[in-house]
This record gives structure tokens, C-alpha cells and sequence, in this order.
């Protein structure tokens, strides 16, 4: 018996639903456009049958008025919503930001979980930056809350954490707040 | 001073195991095949359920002399092996012991008749295998979970996952790293020279010279290039305009890692 | 004519077909699991709509055998391939399995899974040995998180499985992991 034969023999045997299944899913992971040519190499095919699966793919996402849409795009296929969607994307993505903090807010906000109460110039001497901004956005987001004056020159605002902070960073109270001493026993 | 744990049998016999000096008897058998075995053991009780299974016992019933002798031997070879034996396995070594010396004291006649549910010494080691086994078994479930979990693939990035620069770290990462940076330059400080100070607008200007040649810069080998906390500050600023205004984003790979810059 | 009842009827009409479509795209772009109400309150629909779109969309991508699926997953819905492809996707991928974690670290987060909030010295006190080493390998993969202190002596540091621990083991919640005690039947 010969080898090369038994090697060439070995060529995956998919059936078509299960050539566009696998197109499909290479598609919807790949992180830039993917070209007909790489298809054919990584998936041992020729280029025929899978030019056939996206076709079918495309197809079939268009018969089920699918949101997703297979687009050729720079000599490649990728996945992307459809046009007549994108205001709802965009809203849902306007929604999104606001679940993350910025560095910047998040450096303040650390300052202020660990020196409160605290004020703007205090701030800005800790961070050597102007943290205007940031305050705006903590205090919108509930985060930190104005806890009365300074009895200093010019008697500046002073700010703290306020409940809202303790519960969405899952405390009872600020003495959980973790210190350097909780995790040194274990980075050892 | 040698880290030594000594135990004594009721036959007088001692049991030393020295962290840097023992030499243990030499136990025949096929080596290699029992230090891949040895190495999986997660515990001094996941070595004890394997022995009880192994000697085929019952773990209501453990017949606990022939099961420490097993457990001793397993000690020695690991030490044989030069396999790190644990404190914890001669805590569990002396746990043994004990209890093996307590089930060979002559039982109180008086007592034993008055008193049904004198203890078995035994107990309190039942009870801790079998809960000890429930996670165990918890760990193997939870790793065929994984397993089917990393077959499964998300969809690769896409234009809308990068519009905002955002670090995905706790403010206990960010603390950690400032902290790190500003202790390990606090004797610098103590000695330091006056000297000509670079500026912020310079040093933003050289670090973004630095990312976009090297397309990635290490932040922590970027602090510690600088000379005084006034420079080390003046970085830091650098970093925080630069992220904020620029195309250019932190990682950092795992919870205390490096934290690097990278140009989008 | 009253100008707040405009207001009202713009609440936006649309067709079954149309909500599948939005809920897939949408689907589509959240980089992480999008719960029910997230896209509820976006698309400013009923829950018990959004459900069904869900519901429906599931069984399109089954009915056509498509490489992809909609999983509930971490209190969200979200895309992934099927597990059938896994072979093909990381070969164009070019990617290894995730380093497995070893069996102390398994043991350790199972035992911080059931047990959780739970402090060092109680998972020493089950797993009979130091886990030190293990919790930090799951703090760097961030499977487990700080969950404030225990009021004991000493307030220790407590700790609980994370969201990604939910992500990566595949679970809605935590609530669908198998009970501890189910697992005594198997021990004897």
C-alpha cells in the first residue's frame, strides 16, 4: 500500500452544511477580514467549495432577515451588523462606557477611597494633575460625595466615598478596603 | 538551625525528617512512575485517600496502622526524590501517629460500658477525607467544565470594542504598582542631587517618541529609568496624558503584572 | 393636537422579525455577556418581548446548523462557536488551550466556589495544606476576587469567585453549580 496515497486520502471529508458551519465560525472569530485564500489553506478545501459556503452563508443570512450581515470587505469576509440597525447599536454602545471608569477617575477615585476626606488642591498635589474632570464624573456616577469644608485658607470642598462606591465595590464598610499587608503573603 | 520535625512511635522508633539533611532509606521500585504520581498528590488528605483506596480499605474503618506506615513510606520516598515535602504532610504525618497510639491504649472498661459513643480517635480524620473528597470531586467537575469552555470561541475584536481607552484594572492594581514604583525610589530620594529637571511637555514628547518606534512600551522599566521622585512623578503625569489623549492604550496581562503601552 | 400623546406613541414600533434581528446585532457587538434587561432597557422593549426574540433567534441558529450558537452565560446572552469546530477555529487561530490550571488550583476554587466568602485558614482547614500559591494563580486569572473581611480575629481577607470564573466555567450563574452534597454520593 502506499503512503502517499493513505496521506491524500486523509483529507477531511465534511459535508456542505458542515463546510459552512466551519466557514461561519472562522469568520466570527477572525480579527480582521478573511480572505477566500486563507479559508481554502487552513481548512484544506478548494477554493470553489468555500467561495459555495459563503455563499450559501450569505444567503441564508439574508433569507432569515438576520441583525448580522457577511460583508467582502479589503479581499476579505467579515461579519458586521446590518446598516438599517445602527442607530440601536449606537445607542447600546453610548450606554456601555459609563459601565467602566477612566484611568483618570479611577486614580482619583483610589485617592480618594485611601486619604478621604480629601480636597481638589489635596488631589492634585497627590496626583501632580488637575483631577476637575474626573471629581464631575465620580460625583455624577454617585461615587463620591462632598463631605463639608476645610477649616483652611479658602475653605475648600472636601470629598469622600460615598454608599454607592462601598456597594458596587462589593464592601461593608471602608476598613475592607484591601491594604497592601492582605496580599503580601501571597505574592510571596 | 535545620528545620527538623521529630516523631516518636510507641515503638520508640524515630521518624526525622530534616528539610536539608534527611536520607531516608532507599525504597525499591520503579522511580520516575512514582514521582509523576507523587508530584499530583494536591495534599496530605488527597495522599491519604489514594493510600486508603490503594490498600483497598474501608475510610469508616481505616485500619490506621498499616495506612500511616504507607503514609511515612510515601514521605521518605518523596525525600529520596528530592520532592519538597510540605509541612503539611508531617503535620498530617503526626496526626497519624497520634492516632494510632491513642487506638492501641486498652479502652477503660468502666468507661467503655457507660459511655456507648466513646469517640473512635479516628473520627475527626473520617469526617475531614470525606469532606475533603466532596471538593475534591467539586475539582474534577469544575475541570470538565473548562474543558468544554475552551472549545468554545468568542467573536475577534471588532472597530466598536476600542473606542474608549479604558484600563481594565481594580484600583487595588493601580495602588499596587504606584506604591511599588514610589518605595523602590525612596532611598534615591534620600541622596538625591540637584539636578536639571526634564519637563513634562519633554517627557511626553519622549515617550511618545519611544512608543511609536518600539510600538510598546514596559511602564515599569519606564519608572525606573528615572532619577528622582520628581522625575518619577513628572513620568507618571506623562503616562496618564498620554493614555488619555492619545491612541494609546495600558494592558496589563495579569493582576500585578507588568503594565505595558501599546499604540492602538 | 396633543403634543404629549406624540410622545408617547413614539415608543418604537417594531415588527417580531425586526426585534430578532436588533437583538442579534446587539448580541453581536457587546464584548461581554448582555443580560436581558441591559437590552430591555436599550431598545426600551418589555422583557417578556426581549425573551422571546432570544428564544427565537436560539432556535434559527440550531434549526440551520450554523457554527455558531447564543449562550446564557454570566446572567447574559452571548455568541460563541460550537464546540464542534474547536479543531478547525484553533488551528486558524494558531492557538494552544489555555494553560490548564493544576489540580490544587482546581481544588482551591472549588473549594472557594462553595465556601465562598471564604478566608485562608478555612480553606487550609479542607484542603489540609497551604493554598497560597494556588489563590494567587487564580487572582492573576482572575477566577476569584476580594470579598471584604471576615470579623474574626485578625479580620482577615475573604475571597469569591469572580465573573469571569462564571464565563469561563459556562455558567448562567452560580446558582446552577451542582450542590456540594451531590457530590457525597459519589465518594461512597
Amino acid at each position: 500500500m502506499d503512503l502517499e496515497v493513505l496521506e491524500v486520502s486523509e483529507k477531511p471529508s465534511r459535508t456542505p452544511t458542515e463546510l459552512v458551519a466551519i466557514v461561519e465560525a472562522l469568520i466570527f472569530v477572525a480579527d480582521e477580514p478573511i480572505s477566500t485564500r486563507v479559508l481554502a489553506e487552513v481548512l484544506e478545501e478548494e477554493r470553489d467549495s468555500i467561495q459555495a459556503a459563503i455563499e450559501q452563508l450569505q444567503s441564508e443570512y439574508e433569507g432569515r432577515d438576520s441583525g448580522l450581515q457577511i460583508r467582502e470587505i479589503a479581499g476579505g469576509w467579515q461579519l458586521g451588523t446590518r446598516t438599517e440597525y445602527h442607530e440601536e447599536v449606537r445607542k447600546f454602545l453610548k450606554t456601555r462606557p459609563n459601565a467602566k471608569l477612566s484611568l483618570a477617575s479611577l486614580e482619583t477615585l483610589a485617592v480618594i477611597a485611601y486619604k478621604q476626606p480629601v480636597t481638589v488642591p489635596e488631589i492634585l498635589e497627590i496626583r501632580g494633575v488637575q483631577s476637575a474632570s474626573a471629581i464631575k464624573t465620580l460625583l455624577d456616577r454617585r461615587l463620591i460625595v462632598a463631605k463639608g469644608r476645610k477649616e483652611a485658607v479658602g475653605r475648600p470642598m472636601q470629598y469622600g466615598t460615598s454608599k454607592d462606591f462601598l456597594v458596587q465595590f462589593g464592601l461593608k464598610d471602608l476598613s475592607e478596603l484591601p491594604s497592601i499587608e492582605d496580599f503580601e503573603d501571597l505574592v510571596n | 538551625m535545620p528545620l527538623t520535625e521529630t516523631i516518636l512511635t510507641e515503638k520508640d522508633e524515630q521518624f526525622s525528617f530534616d528539610f536539608h539533611k534527611e536520607t531516608a532509606e532507599i525504597m525499591s521500585g520503579g522511580t520516575d512512575e512514582l514521582k509523576i504520581k507523587l508530584g499530583e498528590f494536591a495534599g496530605p488528605l488527597d495522599l491519604l485517600l489514594y493510600l486508603i483506596r490503594q490498600e483497598q480499605a474501608d475510610i469508616f474503618d481505616i485500619p490506621i496502622a498499616r495506612i500511616t506506615e504507607k503514609y511515612l513510606e510515601y514521605i521518605r520516598l518523596m525525600k529520596r526524590l528530592d520532592i519538597a515535602v510540605a509541612a503539611d504532610f508531617l503535620v498530617m504525618a503526626a496526626t497519624l501517629i497520634e492516632i494510632k497510639s491513642k487506638m492501641l491504649l486498652p479502652r477503660d472498661p468502666a468507661l467503655a460500658a457507660d459511655d456507648e459513643e466513646m469517640e473512635d480517635p479516628r473520627q475527626e480524620l473520617v469526617d475531614r477525607l470525606l469532606e475533603y473528597e466532596k471538593f475534591k470531586s467539586a475539582a474534577g467537575m469544575l475541570h470538565e467544565r473548562s474543558t468544554i469552555e475552551a472549545a468554545i470561541f468568542p467573536r475577534g475584536p471588532i472597530e466598536s470594542d476600542e473606542n474608549n481607552a479604558e484600563i481594565d484594572a481594580s484600583v487595588f492594581d493601580l495602588l499596587t504598582v504606584f506604591q511599588k514604583i514610589v518605595a523602590r525610589h525612596v532611598d534615591e530620594v534620600k541622596m538625591e542631587i540637584q539636578r536639571e529637571e526634564i519637563s513634562l511637555a519633554d517627557m511626553i514628547k519622549n515617550l511618545k517618541a519611544r512608543i511609536f518606534e518600539f510600538g510598546e512600551v514596559n511602564l515599569l522599566e519606564f519608572f525606573e529609568e528615572m532619577h528622582s521622585r520628581r522625575e518619577l512623578v513628572t513620568a507618571f503625569i506623562a503616562v496618564l496624558e498620554i493614555v488619555r489623549a492619545e491612541t494609546v492604550k495600558l494592558l496589563q496581562n495579569k493582576t500585578f503584572g507588568d503594565i505595558i503601552l501599546r499604540k492602538v
